[in-house]
């Protein structure tokens, strides 16, 4: 990777900036990277980084005055199609596809293979076959996008940008949506792509992942550039002070009873099944237990959760509360028995953008706070924000602003701040911290483990190994719609990175590509 | 084990010092927000004041009389409350197509019943009522039988149509001692000679008061705003989203019954064929002229009460200075492609700013 | 009271027979005092938006209103209202409760005179359909006048007499097209107006079917030239109106109460002649100013 | 278990994919996922078997007569043709009000010069033109100024309406010697004395060809779909997601302004303020009927066919079985909703065998 910083630079940006009705993204950002690197990103969330990629892939223009070079030549792109031209191909951070349309169309959109404005289909299609092979993914290019799961979706973004061969490839948090199985078939595709004198942007919040492939880091701030790192000089310690500006001290928080273990059982999933994806389950959450729920992408965890939660319909199996059994046909019967549930995908099924955050946070207990005939607390709901506000950190101008405003992180606490003011018995967490900062995170995890404290029986599903060991008493793991086993500390099978992706796969390895 | 709703201050760790620029950024970002809710707020009243300045002086200085308002404000009145209701169904990114055959079907109705002896004064309740109940037919079919609204309305457009006409078996009903005919063509006085409102205004000002309160001011209303903002979120968020649907529609229904009544107090007769006809665009016109959202979720009730006025200073303003019909579908159709045009330019330039 | 400005309402602008009628206001009103001022709209046969029509007009301070009501009762307060403002209001076309004047052709007879050809034509005995329009008084009245004439001759058969033609060439031609369909044997049809006539003429032509009598109300340009043109030889009559003569004699009768002349009779009925094929020649039509 | 709340994605249909590693699948789904895939493609063609049939034995064998098929689907003609441009615009989530008005407009402009003498064998070719033009100009406001398309069509529904009755000066222009007159009455002979077409269904056919050829085998309809499915991310592959607007609102333009060629063959006449009266609602309806999505992405040509010919088939069959106007009205409105509902009830049938 050495003789990669060698080269001569296939990118120079110099003294970008970007402003969106008058407030700046980026100022003065310098970025340069070499053939045959991975180059990392990093920032916490709002820092600018996905703002600066899609400057350069011309998604966004530029403010006048900075420059981009591309092979040492200057390069205007004004635009996608310019960006593509240049040689640069991105994935994007929101999911970009249509999902309407199959997934060779999806891969091919805007640059179809055509013989004289007639769609060639079948070529096309017969071009996808090996690109998904490459990552390992098992649908058909045919499949409808809508009919994925995110993961999967995130595999054909993939996919698109890896079949634009270009010079320049960007991947803006590409992992978020996979898990441990299709994240490491992902790392040796970018392993391979290095070799081959690509010039790899990657940005991510996942330190580890920044540790395994990144010969160079660079750290914004604010829209600003903060500095970067060699390979040598990369630590976890550096590159969160540079980030956020103070140290982050311990990271994964477990400090709440861990015998909640053998505690009093308040949600016990008996067998359920939807016909479809879950195909029988059983577990049991006890108070004041994080227990985790792991898999590879496609296990059916989500829809397991969304059974539970009353969002899809069981055919079979049985929900006990506190051991009476309760019959949930709606995610509202679901939070008047006091289970409450945070979707996987906070954009789609989570939040409502256009809403401030003060009613996103109350939305859940307005009703419950009324007086007579409906009419709101409003006194009462801006307290709760503002509480909300200071006791999660939530980084927002205040709770007036939209939602849709905030970046990932915030978003996420505002979410979870929802939850929470519905005071659960129950708390479903559905990749908590997914797209989130490591600030974020780590205050995420505590306020888990402050939860526990507090008696409250969670699970935590999560494609995060490190994760899901870091902050979870026990995990069970679950492989095409059943649970195939649990991991836990001081059994025949402890809570190792190892141990669960044996029990994910079935196999005795790591299904590395 | 219920926790408490705000974990204690001391558990969650110490709150981060915003760097100078993020504040400086944040401030700005809640002027700006400000400023585009206020300019939303405000809506299309510069384009609305606009008209009513430049009819004033095309037509000789006769619109800004007392008379002449007063006949615009009740114009508008019977499409306010139509679009009243048309905003709440909007809001949730639903549309109602039948409100004009639902008006037409419950003043057949409250007329048919306010010549039988007896029974007359009860017209006024039972027609509105009529509206309920066929708002709440449609409102069923969308939100249990998950059909589009589109097409739930546009067949209840048709069919209903169809039933006010085998009311009043296809000819014109008509009353001309109908009890509470004041509603239609009485006023107000405020202040004797001097200030007198239009009835009709006067209950469509109240319609609007009411809809603004239940949106702004209840949890039902946040529920409408959030079915429309993202109804799967919404579900997911413990919302019934089948009421909130049957409510919305069950107002529009209940409003387009009132509009059926006030129409009938107004001309004292009723059509089962004539009445209503086209109402719909109008009321969907004045909605989406007020700045709310096809999608749903964005919108608020002055924006179509400022809708509303401005199609019926339109109307008013063409024939006043005497514009020809046909001109007057050319400039009618042209203004409301410029005011949004206007519009959306604002936005921009505020956004801009 | 000398006339300077007049409000026209009538049921919609696009129909030529309405064109004639405002243009024949407009005539006479222009000769009446060449700097009046006209606002001529159509209601679109919506009552609501009438009654509206009426008060911009009283808010516009117009001297003489002439109307074409939606309906000869509901427009009845309307025009008390505007009478209340002292505006003269004179119904044209249809009669109108309470208005100073009415000036109407007399539909029942134009229905009468278009069934009476058809009845002499089949000599008393045949199968006939009576193609009804979009429910105002004066497609009413024409049907009214129809009926009456069928009802008298025991030979004739009225097969349908409940379908909408629209008033309009389209709707008239999917009319009829269902009626050939159904029918084998139809002698005769009486369309309530000309546009529906061509339309019904249109899909018998289109099927081959020929003998079939067909007869309308109002002496249309359209129908003139159908009457002159061989292709067409099964619409054989068409009740004439004049809406020109029409709204002259409206605005004559206006301006006359204007200055102090009550009419002798409040209703005046203009009587309809039947324009055939063999008196085409001399029918003067809608357009020539009189 | 029933719930009563469907889940999320209960809109989503099941995936259809097949798995290449085949390791959780079950043939018996793979089954389901083919049966559902075939019953969407196939959309409301069952209703529209069903209502033809019944009308057979109504109206006493009187409906499936060669002479009767060709009044219906001379009757479908023009519906089908405009329905065929509303699917382009529909298809990227946008909608077109005014087809009716540019079909009057494109009608009397064909008229007016189908009268000068050595200019009129170009009617033709002029109305379509002028569709095309009065498309081109909603296109344009909606691509470049970014206007919300129902408010731009509403304008020019009103506005091009206006200029119709201009152009004739608000009298019916007729023209009974008419050039391709053939177009709107004749048929074409297949089979002397045995199958012939009506020119008017054979253009009708043209263009759901046409349009399917589009909308399936090039690059342009893909780039539809996609602006439809998911506009930003349509941009940021590089579409040109103005042209597409610009093109689908110029094709909806264009084939009313074939649509007003139709009828002006059809009736030699055309009146500007009768003529095309709520085609729009027609169009639209055949579309949605057809299984077209209202938020754009998802649809078919085919689907909008059936459609076409679900509401030609009521109108023929109701005036054949000789239901009344006023029952006509209410029955068609039943049965637009109840197709719907079938149709739903189907899909979500077959979704769980
Ligand atoms: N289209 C836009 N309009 C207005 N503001 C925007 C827009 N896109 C980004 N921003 C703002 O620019 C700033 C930088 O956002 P950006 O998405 O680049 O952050 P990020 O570093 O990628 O964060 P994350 O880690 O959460 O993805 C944020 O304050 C964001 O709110
Ligand atoms: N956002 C979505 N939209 C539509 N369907 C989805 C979505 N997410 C999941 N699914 C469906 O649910 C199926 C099961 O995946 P599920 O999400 O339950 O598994 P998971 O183990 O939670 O995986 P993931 O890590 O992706 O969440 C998917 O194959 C897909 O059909
Ligand atoms: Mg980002
Ligand atoms: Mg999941």
């Amino acid at each position: 990777m050495k003789k990669g910083l060698m080269s001569q630079p296939i990118l120079e940006m110099r003294g970008v900036s970007k402003s969106f009705f008058g407030m700046k993204a980026l100022r003065d950002v310098d970025l340069t990277a070499y053939p045959g690197e991975v180059h990392a990103v990093m920032g916490e969330n709002g820092a600018g980084k996905s703002t600066l990629m899609k400057v350069l892939s011309g998604a966004y223009r530029p403010d006048p005055g900075g420059e981009i070079r591309i092979d040492g030549k200057a390069a205007r792109i004004d635009g996608p199609l310019a960006g593509r031209a240049a040689g640069i191909s991105i994935i994007y951070q929101e999911l970009s596809l249509a999902p309407n349309l199959t997934v060779a169309e999806n891969i091919y959109l805007g640059r179809e293979t055509s013989r004289s404005g007639l769609i060639a289909r079948a070529s096309m299609r017969e071009s996808v076959f090996p690109m998904l092979a490459r990552l390992g993914a098992d649908f058909a290019p045919d499949t409808l996008v809508g009919d994925l799961s995110i993961g999967r979706q995130q595999l054909v973004e993939i996919a698109r940008a890896l079949a634009a061969k270009s010079k320049i490839l960007i991947m803006d948090e590409p992992t978020t949506a996979l898990s441990a199985g299709e994240a490491e078939r992902l790392f040796a595709l970018i392993q391979q792509l290095r070799a081959d004198g690509l010039a790899i942007l990657y940005i991510s919040h996942r330190m580890d992942e920044i540790y395994r492939l990144a010969d160079r880091v660079t750290v914004l701030r604010d829209g600003s550039l903060v500095g970067s790192l060699d390979r040598t000089q990369i630590k976890a310690e550096t590159i969160i002070r540079m980030m956020v500006g103070r140290d982050v001290s311990s990271f994964y928080k477990k400090e709440h009873d861990p015998r909640a273990v053998r505690g009093r059982p308040v949600l016990s999933v008996v067998d359920v099944a939807d016909g479809k994806r879950v195909k029988g389950c059983s577990l049991t959450v006890h108070a004041g237990e994080v227990l985790g729920l792991a898999g590879l992408v496609g296990a059916g965890r989500t829809e397991l959760a969304h059974l539970i939660f009353g969002a899809a319909a069981m055919t079979s199996g049985e929900i006990r509360l506190e051991n009476r059994p309760i019959e949930i046909g709606s995610p509202h019967e679901a939070l008047e028995n006091g289970i409450a549930y945070l979707t996987e995908d906070r954009k789609a099924f989570g939040l409502f953008l256009d809403m401030s955050c003060l009613y996103n946070i109350n939305l859940g207990v307005l009703g419950r706070d009324a007086s007579l005939g409906g009419v709101m607390n409003r006194q009462k709901a801006r307290e709760r924000a503002r509480n909300a506000f200071s006791s999660l950190s939530i980084r927002a101008p205040g709770p007036q602003v939209t939602a849709g405003s905030l970046s990932g992180g915030n978003q996420q606490k505002v979410l979870l701040s929802r939850l929470l003011a519905a005071s659960p018995k129950v708390l479903i967490l559905d990749e908590p911290t997914r797209g989130v900062d490591v600030g974020a995170k780590s205050e995420i995890y505590t306020i888990i483990d402050n939860l526990a404290k507090a008696g409250v029986a969670i699970l935590v599903i999560s494609s995060d190994l490190p994760e899901v060991i870091g902050i979870c008493d026990r995990v069970l793991v679950m492989k095409a719609g059943r649970i195939a086993g649990e991991a836990a500390p001081q059994t025949a099978s402890p809570l190792t990175q190892e141990n669960i992706m044996r029990l994910a796969t079935g196999t005795g390895e790591l299904d590395a590509a | 084990m219920p926790h408490e709703s705000s974990p204690p201050r001391d558990a969650v760790p110490a709150s981060v010092e915003r760097s100078v620029a993020a504040t400086t950024r944040s401030s700005e970002e809640v002027k700006r927000q400000r400023a585009q809710v206020f300019i939303r707020a405000v809506g299309m009243l510069p384009v609305l004041v606009l008209l009513c300045i430049a009819f004033h002086f095309l037509s000789d200085g006769r619109f800004f009389t007392g008379q002449n308002l007063g006949i615009v404000l009740q114009q508008a009145a019977v499409n306010t409350v139509l679009a009243a209701g048309m905003t709440f169904v909007i809001l949730t990114g639903g549309i109602d197509l039948s409100v004009g055959s639902i008006l037409a079907v419950s003043a057949m109705a409250g007329l048919t019943l306010s010549k039988v002896p007896g029974l007359a004064e009860f017209w006024l309740p039972v027609s509105v009522l009529a509206g309920l109940a066929f708002g709440l037919v449609n409102g069923a079919l969308i939100a249990a039988l998950r059909l589009p609204p589109f097409i739930v309305t546009l067949g209840s457009l048709t069919a209903v149509r169809g039933i006010a006409r085998l009311i009043g078996a296809d000819t014109t009903v008509f009353n001309p001692s109908i009890p509470f005919a004041f509603i239609g063509n009485g006023s107000l006085t405020l202040i004797p000679g001097v200030i007198s409102i239009p009835w009709l205004s006067v209950v469509a000002l109240l319609v609007i008061l009411a809809s603004w309160f239940v949106l702004r001011r209840t949890v039902l209303g946040v529920h409408i705003y959030a079915v429309g903002g993202n109804e799967s979120a919404a579900r997911l968020a413990g919302i019934k989203v089948w009421a909130v649907i049957l409510f919305v529609y069950g107002v529009s229904g209940l409003l387009a019954g009132l509009g059926g009544a006030m129409q009938a107090a107004r001309l004292y007769a009723a059509n089962g064929l004539q009445l209503g006809q086209s109402y719909e665009l109008d009321a969907i016109t004045a909605v989406i002229l007020g700045g709310t959202s096809f999608v749903g979720g964005i919108g608020s009730i002055w924006g179509t009460l400022v809708g509303a006025l401005i199609i019926a200073v339109l109307s008013n303003g063409l024939i006043l200075t005497g514009v020809s019909d046909v001109w007057q579908y050319v400039i009618k159709g042209l203004v409301i492609i410029g005011a949004v045009a206007l519009d959306r330019y604002r936005l921009h330039a505020s956004a801009r700013t | 009271k000398d006339l300077k400005s007049i409000g026209i309402s009538l049921g919609s602008l696009g129909n030529p027979f309405f064109v004639a009628l405002s243009k024949g206001a407009e005539f006479e009103a222009k000769k009446t005092n060449p700097n009046v001022k006209i606002t001529t709209v159509g209601f679109e046969y919506d009552l609501g938006r009438q009654v509206t029509q009426i008060d911009n007009f009283i808010a516009a301070g117009v001297d003489l209103i002439l109307l074409n009501p939606g309906d000869p009762h509901a427009v009845g307060p309307a025009i008390k209202k505007a009478q209340a403002a002292g505006i003269i209001v004179v119904a044209v076309d249809t009669a109108a409760e309470g208005a100073d004047a009415t000036v109407t052709t007399n539909n029942v007879q134009a229905g009468e005179i278009a069934c009476q050809y058809i009845v002499d034509k089949l000599g008393g005995k045949g199968d006939v359909i009576i193609e009804n329009g979009p429910q105002v008084s004066a497609v009413i009245d024409r049907v009214t006048g129809c009926k009456g004439v069928f009802s008298k001759s025991p030979g004739i058969k009225v097969l349908s007499d409940d379908q909408d033609g629209k008033g309009s060439r389209e709707g008239g031609l999917t009319v009829a097209q269902g009626y050939l369909t159904r029918f084998t044997k139809i002698d005769a049809i009486f369309a309530i107006n000309d546009p529906q006539a061509i339309g019904t003429d249109l899909a018998a032509r289109q099927q081959n079917r020929s003998g079939i009598i067909i007869t309308s109300v109002d002496g249309a340009p359209d129908i003139e030239a159908a009457l002159k043109d061989p292709a067409s030889a099964q619409i054989q009559a068409s009740a004439s109106q004049d809406p020109f003569f029409m709204a002259r004699r409206a605005v004559q009768v206006g301006v006359g109460i204007l200055q102090g002349q009550k009419p002798a009779n409040p209703v005046e009925l203009l009587p309809s002649k039947l324009v055939t094929r063999d008196n085409i020649g001399q029918y003067q039509g809608w357009t020539s100013a009189r």
